[in-house]
Formats: C-alpha cells, structure tokens, sequence
C-alpha cells in the first residue's frame, strides 16, 4: 500500500494533458482579441497531468479515508447509517441528473413529483403540513426556521427577537439564530439531562421569538417534558423549533408535529441516508405547521390535480435562502429510500437503532462512564471519567480505537458533558460489528490501565499518525503554491 | 426483516433482554404514551429494488428532455468526463462524514486542500474555503463577511447580478439591519458604475458585482475595486460561470477582496438545480472572517505532511452564536468532483474549453447580427452567455420554440420587465454549429 | 500529446538519450525496415471524450429497444440489484490482474474461493473451478475432461441440450477422434433415456443433459446417472439457467459427476452474448481432471488464514500440452459479480425469486392452455421457459408481433425443424401479468 | 484498516435479507407441487446477510488487492496499461449492456457495427483481412486458429497435425494447440533469444500445419527474420500463426500481415485496454489472411450497403467456439478505445511503450542481468543471477517490491531464461513512476547484498504475509463447507 500520496501540483510536468478539446465547425476565435483588456494569459501552476495519473492520485487518496461502507463509523449526532446504493443509481438518471431547473414546468413534471412526493412523506413522517426542500443542510434549514418565526412575528406585529436554545445543542443552532438577526438566550438542562422546565420558564417574555430544542437530545436522551414545553411556549406567544438531525429515533413512534412542533428541519443526510459526502451535500428540509406556510421560501411546489407548478407569488414568504429549488440529488435519494423502506421499515428503522443505541449503552457501562442513566435513544454519552487517573483522555480512547479498524465517535459534544464520548450506532450495525465494538472498548480500557502510553500515543496504524492540530491554525498553510515546488 | 437492517428477530430479543427491557415497546418508554403515534405511517409498503426502480422510472419519463437547449443563467451544464462520477462516488469518498478525525481522513483532507488551492488559483486570491451551499449563498455570506471586517451596513449590488442571487442576499439581511442598494447596468450590458459612484458613501460596505454578469457580458470589476477602496469598502466578486476564469482576468488580478460564486460548471451534474458547489476566496487579510471550513497543512508526529481542518474558532461548534457562519454540512463531495474535472482538464484543457465556449458563443453573436429580426441586445465583451432581442414578445416565443424541442434560453421579463423581448441564450461545448443555426432560424421566422 | 499517455516529448528525448538512440525511429531499429509500416493507418483521427460518447451514442440509438422481450434461450436477462455493478467496477477488482502473486490480491481470491463454494452449494457437487469462458465451452471442456478421466471417446448428446452448445462440443471435438450421439426428445419434452440406453456401450465416455433443457423441460438427470454408470461412463449436468437450481434437484443429489453451465443468470449483463460466465463444479475423484483455475485456502507464515491459486500443474502455464486445458484468462469479474449477486439474494432471495419466476411461468403455461389457438408443446415440468405452438409457422408470427414491439421469444424452426410452429417463451420477475396476456393475447390473434 | 475479511459463508446469520423479491399480480405457484420429484428443499450454508452487510463485504475485500489504478503493474507479457474510464461507461449503456443476442439483427444494428467497426480496425492496425470476434480469451483465439488451420489443410487434403512452437512461447501456445487435436513440437531459441531459423527449416515437414510464433516473443524481441521464417514455412506448405499478445509494442510500426502472418489473436483485454477484472474477462479476436475466411467460425457479420446480418451458411466454418458472438462487452470497450485514439494515438502507445521498456531496460541493466542484450521492444527480461551469491532469488525480489508499493513483474517465464523477471511498464506509466521503480529495484540490489534476509522474508507490510503455497496443493481445501464453521 503507498500510503504518501503528492499533491496534485506536485505530480504536474509541463506539457502533460488529460483531456482533448471537443470538436466543432465553428472557427475557433482569439480570446485575447475577443476578451480585450478582461483577458487573462494563463494560471500559472494549475495542474499538468494525463488522465491515469489523475486516476491514481484520487484512487491512492480515496484509501487514506476510512467510510462506512468499510465498518462501524459510530459518529453521534451523525447517523451515519448504510447509504442503500439504489440511491445513487436513481439520482444519476440522466432524466434527473440531466434537468435544467429553468425549465418550464410540463418538461419537468417527473422532478417536481419526487420533490412533493417528499414532502408529502415528511409530512406524514413528522406531523407537520408544509414543507420546504430548498434549504441545503441543517444549518441551513436552522436559518429558514429562524427567518420564518421572525417574519411571523412580525407579520402579528410582535418584535420578538430572542431565541432559547438549552446548552446541549448543536453549535449550528445558536449560530444560526444568530446569522438570522435573532439573539441567543442558553437555557440550562437538568440532572436528568433535559431542557429544564423551571429555567424555561423564568426566561420566557414577550421578547422570545421560540425555543429551539432538539428532540432526541444530543445526550441521545428524549425531551419527555415536550408537552408542557410546548404549552409554555405557546401560551407566551413563543413557537417551538424542533431541531430533527435525532428524527431517525422517532420515525414511526412519535411525530413532531403531534406535540407541539411549529417548526423542524431534519437532515436528509442523516435520517434518510443520503451519504455524506467527506462533508457534503446534505439536504436540510423544513417543515411547518399551517400557521407559518405562507413564510416558506419560494418557489413552493403546488399540486393542482396532479399537475405540478412552482408558485412564487407568494406575498409574505421569506424569499429565497439559495438559488433553484434546494439539493434535488438528495430528494431523489430520499425518495428512494422512503419508497425502499414504507411505512414499516420506518417502524424497523427506529427500533433497530434505539436497540442497538441501548446494547452499547449497557455494554459499555461496564468499563465506561455513562454520563446519563437510563434507557437513551438513537445514541448514548459517555465520558472519560474512569480512564482519567491513568492520563487516557476521550481523545485518546478515540484515536486507539482507529488502530482496532474503527471510526471514533464523537468526541467533546455535547459541551455539557465533560470528555464526552457520543456514541450512534445506527440500526445498519449487525449484532457482531457492535459486540466487536464492545470487545475493543474493553481491550483499551484494559490498556488504559496496564499501558497507558499505547493509548495516549494512538493512533498507531494509520496511513499518517497524530497531526500537529496547534501547528496548523498558528500558522496556517491553506494552500499550495508554486514557490513550494 | 428489511434488506438494510441486519438484526434477526431471535438478535432483537437477545439484545432486548440484555438491555434489560421486555419489549420493542418498552425501549420506547421515555417517550410518554400520550404522545405517541398509535397507527402507521401512511407511507406505502416497502418496496424490493425492482419495484423501486419501476416507480423512479416513470417518474423520470415524466420529465421530457428537449432536442436543443441554450439554457444556463445560473446552471450550466458541461459535458463531465467519465471518471469524475467514478471516483467521487468510490466508498471512501462517498461514505465517508466531515473530516473530524484527519488520521483516518487524508483523503478528504488533501483533496479539499487541493480544491482550495484551485478555487485560489483560478479566482487570484489568497486563501480559499472548503466550499458553500451554492453561488446564492455564498455571495449573501460574503455580504455578512464584508459587515464583519468593516462594521458597515450599505451593500451595493450590481442589477446584473443573478436574481436569485440578490433575492438571497436580501432574505439573509432581512434582520440585520442593511441598506442593499441596487445598480442598474448600461445599454452595453455592464454595470453602471457612474451611477454606483453618485450613490456610494462612507458607509459603503461593499460593492457586489458578477462577471459574466446575469446577462453574459464581463464586467469591469477593476473599477468597482478602485471605487470600493475609495470609500474603504470591500468589493466583492461574483462568479457564477468560473469556466471563464481561464480566459477572463482573475478577481484578485482585478484588485477584489473577495470572491464567490457557484462551481457547478466544473463537473457538477445540473441535477435540477442542487447539489451545487458554492465557493469562496478572499485575501488573507479576511481570513478570520472567512465562514465555513478551512483545510490546513501540518506535520504528524513523525514529521510528514499531513492535513487537518483548522482555524476552527471561526465556526459554530466552537464559537455558537459568534461564529462567522452557521455552516456545517457543506458541498464536500461536488468540491471533490471539481477537483477532479479540474485535474483532468488541466492548464491546457481548461483553457482550450473556454476559448471553445467562447468560440461557439462568438458564431451565436455573428448569426444573430446577420439575422433578419433579431439583434443582439448587449454588446460588451462576453463569454458563453448572451442576450438576444427579438421583435415581439420574447415568452411566446419561447414557447413556441418548446413545442419543436428547443429550449430557447431564458426569457428574461420574469426578471427584468424591461427586457420583455430578450432570451438569455447559453452555448456551451455541446452546441454544435447547426443548433445554433437552426436556433436563430427559427427564433428569425417567427416574425414573418 | 494524448491524453491516456504520460510522457511529455522533453521526457521522450531525455529518455531516448538514456536509452542511447537517437530518435524514435532508432528506437524501433529491430524491426527489419523492409516489414515497416510506410504510411499511417487508416483509423480516423482520436477523438476527445465528448466526441466518443456522440459516436457512441449514435451507435447505440441504431439499436431499437423493444418494449416487451420474451426470449431468452440461453442469454437471461434479471434484475440486477445496483450494488453489483457497482461494487464490481471498484479499481481494485477490476484493474487487477490474474491474482499470480496472492499477497497482494487476495480480494480476487477470496471471492473466487467464495464463488467456487457457491457453485458447489447450487451444484450440490464437491469442487468447482474459478470459472469458464461461457456455458457452451464449458460443457465442451466437460467432455475433455470425460475423456481424460475414462479415456473413451463416445459422447451422448441430449438433443434438448442447446443447440449452441451441441454446435461447441462439435468443434471442439473436430480432431479428437471422438464420436458424438444425439438423443432426442419425448412428446413431453424430456429426453428419450430410453433410446439412449439402446444406443450406450462400453465406449461411452459420458452423458451430457441440460436441465432445465432448451424447451425449459426439468430433465431426470438421476435417470442419467444411472445409465451413464451402468456403462462405467460420466454423467454431465448442464445448467444454463441456475437460478432453477434454487428449487431444483442439484446434479450432486441426482448423481452427476460433473455441472457444467452459465451463470450469466446471476447478476451479469445479458449484454449480446457476453461477456458471461461459465462454470464447472465435480465430484472430488475429478478434480486433477479438471480444467481452469482454482483457489486453495491455506496460512501464512503467521498462520493466518489466506488463499492462493493452487493444483497448477494441471494448468497450461506449467504442463504446456499435457494441460488439462489451454485456458488462462477466465471470467473472473463476471464470477465476482455473481458471489455479489448470490450473497445479496441469499438463501431466502434466491428461492423467493425462483419461485417468483416458476409462478410466472405457470400464469403463462395456464393462460397459454386457455387461449384459442395456441397450445404448450411440452408438458413436462418446467421452470421459467416454455415452448408454445401456434396453428402456422412460427417465424412469421414472430415478426408480426415485433412490429407491435414484442420479441415473442425463440421461433424454433432454425434449431429443430420439426418445431417450425413453435415457440421458445421465457419469463421473469420484471415480466408483468399484463405483458403475458398481451402477448398470448396477440398470438391468439394471430390467426383470426 | 481492516486486514482480515471473513468468508461470506462465516458472516451469514441464519434469518437475515439482503433481498425483496420483486412484487406481482399471479398467483404464487407451489414449487414443490409444481417440480415433483425435482423439487429441492433448501440450500443449506447458502449465506444470510443483509446489504448493508454484503457491500462492507466487497468492499473491504478489495482492499486486499493491487490494482493499476493504485501504480504500476509491470507484469511482463501481461501489457498492464491504464483502462479508461468512458470505455466502462460505454459498455454499461443500456443499449449495447440490454440487448438480447437472439434478437433479430433490425433490432441490433448498433450492437453489430460496434462489432463490424473492431473488426475493420484491427484489419487495418493487422494487416490481415478478415476477423472473428468469438473468442473469449487469447488461448481460446489460439485454439480457434489451430482448428481454422487444421480445417484449411484438411480442405486442401493435406493430413497436416504437427504445430511448431518456440521454447519461449506462453503455455497457452502448446496447449491450444494439443488442446485443437495438434502434436506439439518445440523449436529452440538462438543467443539471440530469437527462434532459430536452422531449428526450424529441420523440423519442416509435410506434416507441419503451422508455426506458431509470438512477435515480439516473450523475451521482449522483435523476431528479425520473421520474412525468412514465413517463407520458408509457406515454401513448406505450412501456416504462419502469430500470437500477437505483444501487438502493443507494434501498433502503427509493423503490420502481421505485412510480413507473412496467416493467422493472428490479438488481446483486446492487452493491447486495447479492456480491463482485466483479477482474471478477466478477455477477448481474443483472431484475424486471418483471406485463403481461411472460409473457416472462421460462424456466424460472421456481413455488412452489406451498411445494413448488417450475421452469417450462418458457411460450409466450411469450424463451427461455433462459444455461444452467441464473443465477449460483446469487451469489444464495446475496445471500440471506445479506437476511437480515442485513432491512428496517430496507436502510433503513440507502441511508440511510448518501447520507449518505457527500454528506459528501464537501460536502467535496471546496472544492478540487474538482462537476459539477452539490445534494443527491447516492449519488455525486457531480468534474471536473479547477480543477486545469486547472497541467495536472493527472483521470487524474493518480486515480494520485496511489494513492500515498496509495487506489484511485481512476471516472474519465471519464460521458462528459457533462469529466474526471468519479466518487465513490462507498458506506455501508461508516467517517467516519475519507472525512476521510483528503478529507485526500489537499486535499493533491493542493496538489500540482497547488505540486508538478504529482509529481502528473503518479504513481503512484510502486506495484508497477508507469504502463503504456504505448497500446503495448499498438498491438502487442497478448495470450498467452504458448512462444518467450518
Ligand atoms: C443535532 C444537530 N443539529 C444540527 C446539525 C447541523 O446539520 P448540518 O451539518 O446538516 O448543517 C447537526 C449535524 O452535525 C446536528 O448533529
Ligand atoms: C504471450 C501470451 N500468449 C497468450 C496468452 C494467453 O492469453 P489469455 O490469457 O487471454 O488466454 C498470454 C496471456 O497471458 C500471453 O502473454
């Protein structure tokens, strides 16, 4: 195995190319003479190569990842679950994949059917009335939400700015209340690693727009006072925000919008196994009670006895978060997967990942720190309390794990948890992969004890060791340039 | 039992037993009763793969594909060689989450390195980021960005920037306060940048302005940097064809603090609009502004060159609510098939398509001078994009065109009521010598 | 400079220097100059990508695509569940050589050593090889070995064996000296054993009978057996549908020697004939008879378990032309896609599908028997293929229906005169009940 | 990484699915009731995965395996060379990858012009007149000539059954050819690793219905009096043969047919870049002079004024080698490849190829010994012989590359030369790659004198270490069985 792969600039030898130019009978023009003073000679060092060097280098660079399709990646907050391959081969139909999105709708009824047939499923799925497929991430759909409860508010002409967030969320919740012109206000959780109802209540007034809460929680625990915080929020004028990256815990069992959601993204690329890309794209739906329909970004896609249009007249909408219609590719994934699994296999889905979450719960227990007690649902949090008196730190039980051929889970999230080890099975792990799991957790706890070194040193067997993390942002190298050949 | 979720029964009440609980029903006991759903979904039934297939299939044939297409404005396709799906969509890639642990993560990490150097080298700039959501996005973060570093609230936003575009900018700064001022363009089709100047002030921001603009023709961004800096503004550029940057001066050339755009054009499918790949570069100055994720260079523990996600307190999981962005999830995969097409095609490749592009845009321009009816509405310089005038009404037209299986580009009074009778028209390495004739042929007789 | 080639002409004249010649026609100064090339060839100039896909694609519309297809007689077309391919064309697989050097290939390996055990599974026999260029030469290497293992030179034939096939085992036995006897069939479709056993003798070297047969007729391959060992000859089972094997006596359990046949059926392309995959399985006592490679488990120096290609020497690289056949290159990614296939079916899949078929076969058998004028030629049981006969001939009914876009299977008349009425009808999971009434619907009309 | 994959069969856990069968209207048939006596039960051991389970699979196992995309692959005679991409695309359209080959040839015309198209281009690169695309393979294309020949003589009356093969010849040659019904009789090679044409003229016979001849032979040399040797054998009444295995090092050079070649296979999986799968499939087109069109094995594809048809009615045929009309899939990829690269292109690639092997014949000649001297076309032989004295033999060499990231050269072939190491970089490989490569070579010359053992264990960073290939062959475990587990 080559484990040192060049850079790109690196490997490029003057003269070398990797394409040939279309043909055409049109004369071929000079751009220095077309383009005049707008003219541009060359970019120097941009890469020279053939193409089979250009298919070594991304080859040899695919090996360095680790992915799910090798083993357990048992990331919290991820779910990073199988992502079917079926779903590739439908968002690659050249219909789909080759259709522009200005075109007029009779040429397109086949992507706006995907599109509202996913709607229509979320719906079904979440208890909400309306859904919105443009925005491109979680975050994104965060930023919607917030922009939607705003415009709400200020269409009853209510000035509410403040939004309550508890301080177990997800980083792109504060920020993204923030990026929308909201402020933050952090809400405690309590012992029992929920949003405590007392504290809620002394920070609601006339000024809050909407709590913003997670459901699972990032402990992986479910907010079972949701109704009563659902009733204080609304009987103060405030909406409720529910953060849906957890929903694959839910699917089936329970849905938003039956205790009192307004407003909820969920992560296509997460619940509904659209793969993840090394970072991207995902697809961050939002979906809303009929009271805040009319805020949606446009377009909207309107159903007039099976014909599909695309509304955009629509007076109090927000606008528009992004241009086009939000990340098709990954609705026709999601489609693909809803048609795959139905009704039943969504039932299957949140039994088999609460199931398998709560078999590591209780394994791991064993040797590990659980910072929450008791039944948890699509993940668990645990800590590094137990290895502390021998120096082992999350983050080195989480790079030794790599050395065993597993991805760590996440580590230091939720901030509330001190050395917290988030751990997310997913319901796609077989009973050996998480019993596999098990052993390894115990051989480093083992080690942690009888040869602390070989874990504070991990990783050990990867292509590349421990990266220097302080080095790189003290004094940064963002690119390459010419001068470093 | 479902193909996708490998526990048997006798596993569920092995594991059941060892969690302690006595049913599937119980493990969902944290959930109070009341709340619970008590009836199915009303989804479907699963279905096995053929069955899926089937459904997907009509579905697509619902789409119909035209004959001829000379639609871009925003999305434009490109003709992708074959390894580019191939390799993005190797597991590794694919299958792989944020690049949160570099030790097992190289690959992501390098390539997004070498994205960021490609998006630096094309666009003249220092420093690049890991990618947006798309062109639309970016541009309103990079007026957020501008705010950051100067503290002011006036944006002023070329007219000739894509609509979408503005209408993000505005939806982004509905709550924060800002003037966004738009400019109108010339007959040439470029921006007026008199009248920029007679309305710019000391609380000028930045100035925003795309080349190719909205309606093909390149801008003058050398002289929105030079009125920006008088007024210690920022200027902005927008890219949203970046194929054009291998002909066409670079921002950073053009004296540009700031560039984004959308990169679909290299190697992105046009999928109806999404995944795309929005981009962002700046001067090093700005790069504690900067929103989404950096990729750095560093050593490990034996020395050797590695890469990690860095200067990480510019984000959201670290900074909350003071984060320069609320981004996560970006485009990393379409980044990665950028990366690739751009490798492919290389310094020459790349720079033979544009003049192609260019070439093809050229004979579209002389064929519709020599035409009976129609002129060319804009005359700056351009690149694959130009906009035609037609006699009448520019959406009947259109669609008449529709029903012999054209798609005569994009009758631009939806945007711009004054162009009523205009058609934005793309050509790209696709369009052979004859669509182009047989275009203006029949765009040419509708009058008679 | 083209594109799948590297180096650039500074390198060629560097590297020409090194090699000490002057140029690249010194280069090539072995080749006497009276035999050279004077002139280019005649292959057009190269194409870029995007020209290659227009030829292509021009080339691929000039095929016409019917909208319901019957046929099958030894090519089956499936539904292949997307992973297959997919996982398959990963560069590890399928830019691998021949797995020589096992340290560094044993992906290749391990999935043949899977492959070979689910052959034996399906064949219920002991040992089978990596595999086979196709179906028809496997069943003519099968007589090789027959001949190796007893030395005699009589074969008998199943006439209801396909008539490909029969044609290969011809050819190959052309210089042999071998003697090669047809037996035919019963009214009900099965071959006539007992004009078999008349014409068998101590020369007979082996019995060769498919099953399901040409006419999708179950074959009594226990009936076989038993008189090829009455004779002290082999008994060869021939299998070119293998997913019958999912509910069907295995030839192990009806006491075959070898199985021999095509596993196209597992999750390879129907793509015009090939590439396809065929196998050979046997019983133990054979294997140092048997052709082709095969993948032996054993350790490493460590003791841990690995795979390497073994019992060479009955192969051609080291005996020449005491070989027990000349076969090198096999079908190694298409034997990789059907352990894919097979592992994703499984063994309930595999079964579920068989049946699904089977219960295809059975609506059409039974709505064939209602129908006006058509009738089943062959009545015994079958699995996924049935012959049908019409009160005229054949052929042209045939074209009748593929001007309404149906390819009503097989009109036999070619392969067996005798059947010059009849039809060959094959049925699977993507054939629709509508698609079955349509047809006879359209066959029963035939003669109003 | 994970370096150990357990058998599929050890995976399986009795109850799950990887599969739903496809939904119907008809009535669900007994299999029982319907096959009778024929009916089977149950495949038992029959592995039990889910999918997400089957593609970690697959996909850890191919991480066990070498491939070109990854580096170089020099294995001589092999004609390793990059497989390109879009040939794998074309071959995979639905058109050409669904098309039935009984349908009839109105529906097909595409499909036989792909074919008719190789056909005209490998006359064209050849010289010869005629082509068959049936055969599935080099050795089944050798076979395919044997019997053409035998069957061309037999028409003639001539009772012609001997076959002379150089001793430097690949063991497919005298297999094929014994394999056809054909005695094999070997002809020495001179000092100058040529077939020596005194040997030859003395085994000529009126018995002798060929030569069979590799050019360039599997030393790497260009056979200089192939004129001398195909007139003397046609003097003799005998047939030329060529295995054109090699024709990558002539493309564009030297025509078969320009210098006396009656019969020829070329390797599409070699020289026309199809891409060799970890064993194939191949594709063995075999060409012939216009006095054995007659035999070709039918059908044979006539175009007439551009419509084509298969021809079936050909009394003197040999008859069918295989069902159907080749491996189609590989001559569409083949297709793809000639139209890439067009005449100019082929020129390039033997141009580049010689030029590589010379390179690192040059090269490698300072540490290694070459086993016979002078210009090499597109491989070159080594030997062990300088590495003797420390008893580093060319098995060790070739292991200890792969701790270098290198996949080894063909090793001991041909059987002439003692401990050959078979080098054949083919013209995909950059110049940086042939440097490293001679960059390992060198520092393994230092190891065999400074540090042998190292090279004797080797290799010592592969997934598995050297396999006990003797106790294979001795105790053959050739299956899993259900009681392994
Ligand atoms: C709980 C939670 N909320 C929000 C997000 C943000 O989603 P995205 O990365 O798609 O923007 C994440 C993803 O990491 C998450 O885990
Ligand atoms: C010189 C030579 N001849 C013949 C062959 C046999 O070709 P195939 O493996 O395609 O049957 C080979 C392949 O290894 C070869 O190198």
């Amino acid at each position: 195995m080559r484990i040192e792969e060049k850079l790109i600039f690196e490997k490029s030898r003057a003269g070398r190319v990797g394409y040939a130019v279309p043909s055409t009978t049109v004369d071929p023009v000079d751009p220095s003479a077309a383009l005049g003073p707008y003219y541009r000679e060359d970019i120097p060092g941009f890469p020279e190569l053939s193409e089979p060097e250009v298919i070594r280098h991304f080859v040899n660079l695919s090996k360095l990842n680790y992915s799910i399709d090798e083993g357990m990646y048992p990331l919290g907050s991820c779910t990073m679950k199988y992502n079917p391959k079926i779903n590739e081969k439908m968002a690659a139909k050249e219909g789909f994949a080759g259709a522009h999105p200005y075109w007029p709708p009779e040429l397109v009824q086949g992507c706006l059917r995907v599109m509202k047939e996913v709607e229509y499923g979320l719906c079904d799925i979440s208890g909400l009335d309306a859904f919105s497929l443009q925005p491109a991430a979680g975050a994104h759909g965060e930023l919607t939400g917030m922009l939607m409860i705003r415009a709400y508010h200020k269409s009853r002409d209510e000035n509410r700015d403040i939004v309550l967030i508890p301080d177990s969320a997800h980083g792109t919740n504060p920020s993204s209340a923030h990026i929308g012109g909201l402020k933050v206000q952090q809400i405690a959780s309590n012992a029992r690693g929920r949003l405590d109802v007392e504290s809620l209540r002394k920070h609601l007034s006339p000024k809050v727009a909407a709590l913003m809460i997670t459901n699972p929680n990032t402990l992986g625990l479910f907010e079972d006072e949701i109704g009563r915080i659902a009733e204080l929020l609304h009987a103060a004028g405030a909406q409720l925000y529910m953060d849906g990256a957890n929903m694959n815990a839910l699917l089936g069992k329970v849905r938003p919008g039956d205790f009192g959601v307004d407003v909820l993204h969920i992560n296509l690329h997460k619940t509904f196994s659209t793969p993840h890309g090394g970072g991207g794209p995902g697809s961050g739906p939002v979906g809303v009670k009929t009271h805040l329909e009319p805020f949606l970004p446009v377009p909207v896609i309107v159903d007039e006895a099976g014909r599909l249009r695309l509304d955009y007249s629509r007076p109090e909408s927000i606008g528009r978060v992004r241009a086009f219609y939000g990340n098709f590719g990954m609705v026709v994934r999601a489609y693909t997967y809803i048609l795959s699994l139905g009704s039943e296999g969504m039932s299957a889905i949140s039994e088999a990942a609460v199931l398998n979450a709560n078999y590591l719960r209780v394994k791991l227990m064993e040797r590990y720190h659980l910072a929450y007690e008791g039944l948890c649902m699509h993940e668990s949090v645990f800590t590094d309390k137990r290895q502390a008196a021998s120096g082992v730190t999350t983050m080195n039980i989480a790079k030794r794990l790599m050395d065993y051929g597993f991805h760590p889970p996440t580590v230091y999230f939720p901030l509330i948890v001190s050395g917290a080890l988030m751990i997310e099975p997913t319901e796609s792990e077989p009973l050996e992969e998480l019993d596999r799991f098990v052993a390894v957790m115990n051989t480093i706890a083992d080690e942690a004890q009888t040869n602390p070194d070989i874990v504070k040193n991990a990783p050990h067997t990867t292509p590349i060791l421990r990266l220097d993390e302080t080095r790189a942002a003290r004094t940064p190298v963002l690119r390459w340039r010419p001068e470093n050949r | 039992m479902h193909r996708y979720i490998p526990l048997t029964e006798t596993e569920k009440q092995q594991m059941l037993r060892a969690v302690g609980v006595s049913s599937m029903e119980d493990l969902f006991a944290s959930i109070p009763a009341s709340l619970r759903l008590k009836r199915p979904l009303c989804l479907p039934e699963p279905l096995g793969e053929l069955d899926v297939e089937r459904r997907m299939t009509e579905l697509e044939r619902q789409n119909v594909e035209p004959r001829l297409c000379f639609l871009g404005a925003g999305a434009y396709y490109h003709h992708i060689p074959a390894h580019v799906g191939q390799l993005a969509s190797r597991s590794e890639f694919l299958t792989a989450y944020t690049p949160y642990q570099p030790e097992v993560s190289q690959g992501t990490l390098q390539a997004i390195f070498e994205f960021q150097t490609m998006i630096c080298q094309l666009t003249g700039l220092d420093v690049a980021n890991a990618s947006m959501y798309d062109g639309a996005s970016a541009t309103a973060e990079a007026m957020l960005m501008a705010n950051r570093a100067n503290g002011r609230g006036t944006f002023l936003l070329a007219r000739s920037l894509h609509p979408e575009y503005r209408q993000v900018c505005r939806t982004y700064a509905a709550n924060l306060g800002f003037k966004l001022v738009e400019t109108g363009s010339t007959p040439q089709g470029t921006t007026d940048l008199d009248a920029a100047a007679a309305t710019a002030g000391p609380d000028l921001a930045a100035i925003i302005m795309q080349s190719p603009n909205f309606f093909g023709c390149l801008e003058d961004w050398s002289a929105a940097s030079a009125l920006a800096k008088k007024h210690g503004a920022l200027s902005i550029a927008v890219v949203a064809e970046p194929l054009s940057l291998a002909i066409a001066k670079s921002p950073g050339e053009c004296g540009c603090d700031i560039a984004v755009g959308e990169a679909q054009s290299f190697g992105v499918p046009i999928s109806f609009g999404g995944p795309y790949l929005g981009f962002m570069a700046a001067l090093d100055k700005h790069v504690r502004n900067m929103p989404g994720r950096l990729v750095g260079q560093t050593v490990d523990r034996n020395g050797r060159r590695g890469f990690v996600l860095t200067l990480a307190t510019r984000e959201q999981h670290i900074r909350r609510e003071k984060a320069t962005s609320n981004i996560c999830t970006n485009e990393g995969l379409c980044a990665l098939m950028a990366t690739i097409y751009l490798a492919t095609l290389g310094r020459h490749g790349l720079r033979d398509l544009a003049v192609l592009n260019l070439s093809l845009a050229s004979y579209a321009r002389k064929t519709i001078a020599a035409s009976k009816t129609l002129r060319l509405r804009f005359h700056a310089a351009g690149f694959n994009e130009l906009v035609v005038e037609l006699r009448g009404p520019a959406a009947p037209a259109h669609r008449k065109l529709l029903d012999k299986g054209i798609v005569a580009g994009l009758p631009l009074g939806g945007f711009y009521p004054e162009l009523s009778r205009c058609l934005l028209l793309y050509v790209q390495e696709t369009t052979r010598k004859e669509d182009i004739d047989e275009l203006v042929h029949e765009l040419d007789g509708l009058d008679s």
